[in-house]
């Protein structure tokens, strides 16, 4: 048997097979496909203070292996997870990890006491970097001052474990993940979609409400592990991976450039049961490798 | 009965496709067959067919349950090419297996006894319609099946249903039926009060004017919407409906909505 | 009839399709499958001041709907260009641009003023996002100060028109295509690869000699379209688009989003007669929708 | 007769697949037919091959010329299976266009009369060493060829060239003709000297000891390279193998090198 345990900061995880936020909904909505209770982590749906109808449809476009989505944070508010969804999915055999928003610092630290107060949540993902909404989101994240300011204000509030989830929308991740490391993130994610945009050329209109939209799938994946792996290079906190992983040597190839552990994010789309092969096909990989613990793997690329 | 949201577990498999057969032009009929028992499927659910063998094509297609043969555990699909991705799907062989997730969404709420029905289909909206009439429970007199078409070539055979209603055609050319669309047929336009309840799928515009009417003349109505889709199953919030409770997902709160919820 | 012909600052294109660097050669080798003349423009091969043999095999990663590539700008220098290459390719009957790269600014004024010389020779494409060489190329392109030297001092030298070829890897690419056209571009084209990377999970090597490379084809076309949009929004100079176009639709997303005229890359490697396909494909969709002029349609999307 | 690089221009075309025949466990013969004629097509040369059903798959994939019959205008390939696309392209049936690139690259030099010519082929390499023993124009008994597989299901049947020259044949388990490496086999480790040129195709640490071999004995060498191709014909500066000329592209300055020009 091979030992796919792996800990970010102080949370144990089974396996480093995370479904990402936004993609799987609460966890609930999987459970007809697939026992949830196999997977490393659930990251659950944007949270934002208040409730939110999120953006106009349309709210996606397909795309050359990918799909660009204007979703914009739509959700019930973070009262409303506490209070409905947090009782319903608290005890499933995984760690649930929640994803938190905010369009000005007091919002990302009023839904970050919120969390706090949630036994069964080791922690959460602070998103600064999501390209659909007016205001924050990306924005916090794009510079170094604002992502130090949000990062230092949350932490403060929050110590439990603090993953903060980049933007691949920058000319430099490694210098934001250094500023946000200094602030005492015990993790980054990455890479949140990047900024793109569809045309009818038919209609002569954008295809998107919102006219831009994030880019996800295997179309960025290349993007993302150089992303990866520039940060592995740069920070000392463990790095989560993820963008266009759609199976297990995907995964491997994330870990290899120096994630801890992966998410699984628009795959879920396709095939909800990927996450589950993926943590298989890790096993399997490590067994033909010879390879008795997934943590001889991290960062393994040999140069 | 009741809508039905529980009906047996959603899950994805791999479906031998048994038949693909050309009814017109542009429309196939899709004969799957399921490892699985379907018990549970319901008028107004639909599948999500993932399209492999087509370059570029990444999201998986949704496509309305068209029928069920609950015996021999095969699901029939009615596809209509509209671009690569339906296009593709009719050029799969016999022989070959699909990746389909199902069942997805709601189905039509069922009319009680003595209700009586008129179902209006247009385009490839047509498949629920002849399901719903199939699968509604009343006697064939009470069940009234209006299809619209541009022309006569668009209109598919509906033989194997006739025996569950009444029919009527329009196309746009009078080639078949009335000339004009479907609520300028008498059935519609005359008759309307006569009916407790109206089902429709069809293209959007032609879905509003009913719903109009509808609202107008107070008898209930459903209508079956498709938006665009990334998952089908209610985790990526993008296949919303604008509705008087805020935005709904279409793949899992319907595709069948009443009316009165939405913002028409 | 529908009416082709764009202008780039005073340059006259009889189309708006042109060959994009790096992925043409000079011309000639496309020359087997498709009449040059047909063109409305070919960016030759980046030029250096000196013969460059370029990065180590491999150099190639197909990644899903593209490609990454680390040629790093192997050419034989800017004299051979005007000795050998020059007197060969200057007749055809179409625009000839040269793509200009160096380390150094002074070899960035070096490479322009020899190629200034040439008749033929209409314009440059100045070339400040390569990302695939360890001193100058893309590090040019990322910050406006560094743009705006290199820019500054090509102008002095060249009174042709001046083509600022931008880099997608950065924070805001709208500010830099101002910073350039404050130094006197005449136009700018975007965008240049998008850094990646590739792994093999198997041998738990990077597929890359030189670890990253550029990402272009299919894959890039949202965030591409994204950026030219942008662009063509914040500057008054003429934008060139690319990024992913495979045929005449995908060229027409780009006009709509602003772009004056298109480049056609890594397209030609899969067919190379896709930039001749897309000249018909254009006119035909003028045709269906009857636009007497290409101009109409640049920056027509209806929002 | 020199080194072809001009025989006819390159060009896309769809041909048309007339055969898809099974050789062995993961070795195909792909015969296509072309609308244009293929005069001037020489062995050592290759076709960039489209696979448009696979998904990802987003380049051509480079195949070395198997045989071409002039008169009929038809190409055969030799497609062993290694990943995804040789895969795809094994599963595409008679009846089905496949747009193809040709011809790309510079053939084998063509050897003098009176030359005793070793061809060497492991592999798919086997391919261009056939093609080349069919079209060299020297008597059989100057042309010798040797092929090396790992064991013998991995030998295809070659019965159509044996009257082109002398075969022998290598497994690393013995279970057909000599057990070993090519480099093992008696033709060449004991009689290398009787050949005046050697020729191979196959995998690069194969290829490289039959050079060092050669350049020892001096005699004349040239090896046919398969590095990693975007485009086939000279534009993306991909392909390039470190020459002592510096990098030279091996779609158009090769795939065929002479090994004194290599950094071997
Ligand atoms: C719940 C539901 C049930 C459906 N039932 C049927 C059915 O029974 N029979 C049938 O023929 N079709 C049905 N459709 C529509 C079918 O999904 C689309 O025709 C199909 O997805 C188009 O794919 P394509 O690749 O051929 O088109 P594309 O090449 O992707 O696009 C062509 C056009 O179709 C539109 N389109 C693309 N994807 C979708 C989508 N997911 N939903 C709606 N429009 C889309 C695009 O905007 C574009 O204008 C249904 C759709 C939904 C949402
Ligand atoms: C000039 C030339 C002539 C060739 N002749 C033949 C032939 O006659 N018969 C034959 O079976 N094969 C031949 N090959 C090799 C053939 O091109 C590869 O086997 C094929 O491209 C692999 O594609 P794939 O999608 O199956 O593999 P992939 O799934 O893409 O990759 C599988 C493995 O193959 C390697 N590979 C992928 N693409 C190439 C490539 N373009 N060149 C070399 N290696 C690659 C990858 O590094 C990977 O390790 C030739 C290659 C060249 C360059
Ligand atoms: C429809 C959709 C909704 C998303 N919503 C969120 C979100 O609420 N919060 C967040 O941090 N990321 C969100 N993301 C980004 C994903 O979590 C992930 O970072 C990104 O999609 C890249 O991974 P992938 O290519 O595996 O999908 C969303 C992505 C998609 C496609
Ligand atoms: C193999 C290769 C070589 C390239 N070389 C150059 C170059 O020398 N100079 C340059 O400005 N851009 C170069 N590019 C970038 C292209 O010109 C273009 O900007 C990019 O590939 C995006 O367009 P595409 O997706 O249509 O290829 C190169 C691209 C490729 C794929
Ligand atoms: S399609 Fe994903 S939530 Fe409806
Ligand atoms: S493969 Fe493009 S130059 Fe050789």
């Amino acid at each position: 048997m091979v030992d796919l345990g792996i800990k970010i900061h102080n949370v144990e995880f089974k396996n480093p097979v995370l479904t990402a936020s936004g993609t799987c909904g609460f966890g609930e909505e999987l459970s007809d496909f697939i026992d949830l209770s196999r997977l490393g982590g659930i990251v659950v749906k944007g949270t934002t203070l208040n409730h939110r109808e999120g953006n106009p449809y349309p709210r996606m476009a397909e795309t050359p292996s990918g799909m660009l989505n204007a979703v914009g944070l739509q959700n019930k508010g973070v009262k409303n997870f506490v209070n409905n969804i947090y009782p319903r999915i608290k005890d499933i055999d995984t760690n649930i990890i929640v994803n938190v928003n905010g369009s000005t610092i007091d919002e990302y630290i009023a839904v970050t006491e919120q969390i706090n107060e949630l036994d069964k949540i080791p922690a959460i993902e602070l998103n600064i970097s999501c390209p659909n909404v007016k205001e924050g989101g990306m924005a916090f994240g794009v510079s170094c001052p604002s992502a130090e300011a949000v990062v230092k204000a949350v932490r403060k509030v929050y110590n439990k474990t603090l993953i903060v989830k980049l933007s691949p929308n920058v000319t430099s991740i490694a210098e934001i993940a250094k500023a946000v490391e200094g602030q005492g993130a015990d993790s980054v994610s990455l890479i949140n979609t990047l900024l793109g945009m569809a045309i009818d050329a038919e209609k002569r209109r954008p295809v998107l409400s919102t006219v831009t939209g994030g880019l996800s799938g295997p179309a960025v994946k290349p993007i993302a592990l150089r992303m990866v792996w520039q940060v592995y290079n740069a920070v000392k906190i463990p790095v989560i991976g993820m963008g266009g992983i759609m199976n297990a040597t995907d995964a491997i190839e994330f870990i290899l450039a120096g994630a801890s552990a992966v998410q699984i994010g628009t795959a879920i789309f396709k095939d909800p049961t990927i996450p589950v092969q993926v943590i298989d096909g890790i096993s399997s990989y490590m067994e033909k490798h010879k390879i008795g613990s997934i943590s001889e793997l991290i960062g393994g690329l040999q140069m | 009965m009741p809508s039905n949201t529980k009906g047996m577990n959603k899950t994805v498999q791999d479906l031998l496709l048994l038949e693909n057969q050309q009814l017109n032009n542009d429309n196939f009929l899709l004969k799957l067959k399921s490892p699985v028992h379907l018990s549970g499927i319901l008028p107004g659910q639909f599948v999500n067919v993932e399209i492999k063998s087509a370059r570029e094509i990444f999201l998986r297609r949704p496509f309305s349950v068209l029928d069920v043969d609950y015996q021999n555990q095969t699901i029939s699909l009615l596809v209509k090419i509209l671009g690569r991705g339906s296009k593709k799907l009719t050029e799969i062989t016999p022989g070959q297996k699909i990746s389909v997730v199902f069942p997805l969404g709601k189905s039509f709420t069922f009319p009680d006894p003595g209700d009586r029905v008129l179902l209006i289909g247009g385009g490839s909206g047509v498949a629920p319609m002849l399901f719903l009439a199939k699968m509604c429970g009343l006697p064939a007199d009470n069940v009234h099946v209006l299809l619209g078409a541009k022309t006569i070539n668009d209109h598919i055979n509906v033989d194997d249903y006739l025996k569950f209603g009444h029919f009527y055609y329009t196309t746009e050319d009078g080639s078949k039926g009335e000339r004009g669309f479907v609520i300028d047929h008498p059935v519609f336009k005359e008759q309307l009060s006569k009916f407790t309840r109206i089902y429709t799928c069809g293209p959007n515009p032609m879905m509003k004017a009913i719903a109009a009417s509808a609202k107008k003349a107070n008898i209930i109505c459903e209508v079956s919407l498709e938006n665009m889709m990334a998952c089908g199953f209610g985790v990526c919030l993008c296949c919303v409906e604008d509705t008087n409770e805020g935005h709904k997902c279409v793949c899992t709160e319907g595709p069948v909505f009443n009316v009165n919820d939405l913002k028409w």
